[in-house]
């Protein structure tokens, strides 16, 4: 299982990096976003509270905008029944869950130097603790996101879809993780994140496991 | 690979396709499914593939005297069929290679360069599938599913597309897995059928 | 598999188990307004509303401002993000949680402690004129 | 057919009940005012214990009676006027206040005899708090019908009959309904409680996720053609929905200090169904009132359920 996600995961890599589907498309997203909250900032000062609300606002939607893909692609190239024949329910599941792990991270990353860069107002003071909630809520964004792609990419209107169905799924993730990185934003403490890094981590938990338990209804015809 | 096939049928929007489908295929033999256009050949055969669950029936595939478990049955199986589509994005040996690795086996040039010969296709083309024609594509699938060796062939209309020499390649196949396993093949094609050791036809309902 | 199904269950209820424990985690401690100012952290205050000072709702930035005034009988301006809390002009105690930012109390929360119960306290003190008769 | 007549009639008398039925404070409600300094006029009913006298001018005229409440507590009433039906009343309801300085209540005026049934006067919510007969059951019936609707989207998945589908999908659609009018009356309260239509307290999050989550299902459900694969996705997409959103609905808006009754903190009027928190007479009602609400949600599924049956059996028929 293991390796047959590894493959799958090897296999989406390689793809991804000749097509460029995803990743030029998601560059540009998050370029052009930051470049409109710029403008329309221009001259503003905004509270380090406020731009985290943003900087989470922008991580959502170029998670939107990209992670459907992989199981999209398989279903408009009509390779799904192809990757049935080749591999386990659950070695595609940890495979794509792996892929769209990586890119997230990648992409978060991405997001989040381009805001410290740009961003005068945006001042870290608990870096450890931020990193600390970044990479949890990229784990928990990975793994809903995931096994709401694969429920989407068999229905008629995958693009609009995606995000209405994240959406409520996703929100106390996003509550949760807005909340943490204010505190890492600000605070000086980490009892205070403490509550909230409980909850990332058994919302990963529960969401990682629930798909786990559904995947083989989704991915079978 | 014994392939026992118990009152089988499938509905889809509550509107019947097939209905009671009974048979049996042993080992060795080539068994034949002809049916009129939309008779629904090619959902039995995903059926049979385990790709589609049916409505109503069951399926059960031996295979050396041992049960095969529905999960593990994607192993047994090779599929051809012409809306099988394979990553066009990748060159004929990345797509071997990337079969191989999802399988779990290891895989070195000249086993891709005999499985590529076998098939008639050119063995130095380096790039992607998707510039091939129609019928390379075909010889493509046929690589597919015979890579894994597997005790069962399902093939859906294997010569569409294919030329003399392609159609002889697939009967050349054909020969060999009846030797030592089984195929199950779903056609119209008068040749096709002569090649078939049984036959059952599907009927629309 | 009904094993499989029976062991995720049980996963899934133990971290939703873990994930709502979190919320009785968030103990935020009690200071002065005095101490809130100096350290600058998030934490709570008791204290009483002052009346005679101005207390009003912004309804377009959803704010409502009041004064309060601690243990220390030291006065501030409290700013919550929300409306005004149930039971506001009869509480008799408010406890307001936030930090200090630019000498007001930003609070985005403040319960109030109300004097009675859903039924009518019975056995309340009761001012002059209002007797308790003992069946 | 008896029994959705019975309902109807159980459903209206009770939203009667609920209604009309006064909120009358006790003299507990007077005191706490009088504490407080708060010069506030309320509903008050009591009984009369003392005929009373005509007062002289010097004490500002009027008549003095002496009247006991609901608990035993005793007070003088003072009324500007001799009340009517002096000689045959048995106690009044009125509106009036605690006056410190005389210590006696003053009488602003006589709503009328005291009423046999009546619900206490709850400082902070008043008349307001009539609309739990109505925007709780809502709300119970909303959980309800989700939970029923994800219990059989588990029984699709196990025995793959489309008829559990039906029924999932059907109760998604009545759930829907009592969320968006939950939400409507809760909305409209909010709006005299606490001055805003919305303010985002963490019931009012979690009650829009729930219609949030109710959009998503049925938008979903739209956008798959084949049956089967429609059932088995909108399925599992309910458990999912039903494994994150506990931590909004269930453990969030009760743990989390809020506004609305219920909440962590609020001493006054919650948690809203615990023993002993509520009048009894206004518990009745509400547990008549969800039995009803229970009573319709089973009524509307059954139409549903036959609705679909005779779908199904035109589609079969027709050519």
């Amino acid at each position: 299982m293991i390796r047959q996600a590894l493959a799958v995961f090897r296999k989406d890599l390689a793809s991804e990096l000749r097509t460029r589907y995803a990743i030029n498309a998601l560059l540009m997203f998050v370029v052009v976003t930051l470049a409109v909250i710029m403008f329309a900032l221009a001259g503003e000062t905004l509270s380090p509270g406020a731009l985290t609300g943003m900087l989470w606002v922008v991580m959502f939607f170029a998670a939107m905008s990209g992670l459907s893909r992989s199981f999209v692609a398989e279903e408009e190239r009509g390779t799904t029944m192809t990757l049935q024949l080749l591999a386990t329910p659950m070695g595609v599941y940890l495979g794509k869950l792996l892929f769209n792990l990586v890119l997230v991270m990648a992409l978060n990353l991405f997001i989040v130097l381009l805001f410290l860069l740009t961003m005068d107002q945006f001042v870290v003071k608990q870096f450890g603790l931020f990193w600390v909630v970044m990479l949890l809520g990229s784990l928990g964004i990975a793994s809903a996101t995931t096994i709401i792609a694969a429920i989407i990419a068999k229905a008629n209107t995958k693009g609009t879809l995606f995000p209405v169905l994240s959406f409520p799924v996703l929100l106390p993730l996003l509550m949760a993780g807005i909340n943490a990185t204010k505190i890492a934003v600000e605070d000086q403490h980490w009892d205070a994140v403490w509550p909230d890094l409980q909850l990332l981590a058994s919302y990963i938990v529960v969401i990682t496991t629930v798909s786990f338990l559904l995947f083989d209804f989704v991915w079978k015809d | 690979m014994r392939v026992v096939a118990g009152h089988v049928s499938k509905k889809f929007n509550r509107r019947s396709v097939f209905r009671d489908i009974s048979f049996v295929v042993e080992k060795g033999e080539v068994f034949g499914i002809t049916g009129r256009n939309g008779s629904g050949k090619s959902t039995l055969l995903r059926i049979i593939g385990g790709l589609l669950t049916p409505s109503g029936g069951n399926l059960q595939y031996t295979h050396d005297e041992r049960p095969v478990p529905a999960e593990q049955l994607y192993q047994y199986i090779g599929y051809v069929a012409p809306y099988l589509t394979l990553y066009e994005e990748f060159s004929a040996e990345e797509n071997i290679v990337l079969y191989a690795r999802l399988r779990g086996m290891t895989i070195d040039t000249s086993h891709t360069r005999r499985l590529l010969e076998r098939v008639g296709l050119p063995t130095d083309r380096k790039d992607a599938i998707r510039s091939f024609s129609s019928g390379m594509k075909q010889r493509m699938r046929l690589v597919f599913a015979i890579l894994h060796e597997p005790p069962l062939l399902l093939l859906d209309e294997p010569v569409s597309n294919l030329d003399s020499e392609g159609m002889a390649i697939v009967y050349t196949l054909l020969q060999e897995f009846r030797a030592r396993g089984t195929v199950i093949l779903a056609t119209n094609d008068a040749e096709d059928i002569a090649h078939c050791d049984r036959c059952i036809s599907v009927e629309a309902v | 598999m009904k094993k499989r199904y029976m062991i995720g269950g049980a996963i899934i209820v133990a971290f939703l188990i873990v994930g709502g424990l979190s919320f009785l985690n968030s103990s935020i401690e009690y200071a002065t307004l005095g101490k809130a100012e100096e350290s600058g952290k998030r934490v709570q205050v008791t204290g009483t509303w002052v009346e005679d000072m101005s207390t009003h709702y912004d309804t377009e930035n959803n704010r409502f401002t009041f004064f309060m005034r601690d243990e220390d009988n030291r006065i501030a301006r409290v700013e919550l993000t929300g409306a005004k809390p149930n039971n506001f002009d009869i509480a008799t105690s408010v406890v307001a949680k936030g930090r200090f930012e630019d000498g007001v109390f930003k609070a985005n929360e403040v319960l109030t402690k109300c004097p009675s119960k859903y039924e009518g306290n019975p056995d309340g003190e009761h001012p002059e004129g209002i007797q308790q008769t003992s069946f | 057919m008896w029994w959705k007549i019975l309902l109807f009639f159980w459903i209206a008398v009770l939203s009667s009940i609920g209604i009309v039925t006064p909120i009358a404070g006790d003299l507990g409600s007077l005191g706490m005012y009088a504490q407080m300094d708060a010069e506030k006029i309320i509903p008050v009913k009591f009984t009369v214990v003392d005929k009373g006298k005509v007062l002289t001018s010097k004490d500002g005229g009027g008549w003095l009676l002496r009247g006991r409440d609901a608990y035993g507590r005793e007070a003088d009433f003072h009324f500007p006027e001799r009340p009517d039906n002096l000689d045959r009343a048995e106690g009044y309801f009125v509106s009036a206040r605690y006056d410190s300085e005389h210590h006696r209540v003053e009488v602003h005026e006589v709503r009328g005899d005291a009423p046999a049934f009546s619900f206490p006067f709850i400082p902070g919510l008043e008349e307001r708090a009539k609309i739990i007969f109505f925007h709780v059951p809502m709300a119970w019936m909303t959980v309800i019908a989700f939970l029923v609707s994800m219990w059989y989207g588990i029984r699709y998945l196990r025995k793959k009959d489309m008829e559990d589908d039906y029924r999932s999908a059907a109760s998604a659609g009545l759930g829907l309904l009592f969320c968006i009018l939950a939400t409507t009356t809760g909305s409209l309260w909010a709006k005299f409680n606490w001055g805003s239509f919305w303010n985002w307290d963490p019931r009012e999050t979690s009650i829009f996720v729930l219609l949030l989550i109710y959009g998503a299902y049925f938008a979903l459900r739209s956008a798959i053609e084949i049956e089967e694969k429609r059932a088995t996705l909108s399925a599992v997409y309910s458990i999912i929905a039903a494994v994150t959103v506990p931590f909004f609905i269930f453990i969030m808006p009760r743990i989390m200090p809020g506004l609305h009754p219920g909440s962590a903190d609020d001493a006054n009027a919650g948690p809203v169904l615990s023993s002993g928190g509520m009048d009894a007479a206004m518990r009745m009602v509400l547990y008549s009132m969800l039995g009803g609400f229970l009573a319709l949600y089973i009524w509307l599924m059954r139409i549903r359920m036959r609705l679909h049956r005779i779908q199904l059996k035109r589609a079969e028929t027709a050519p």
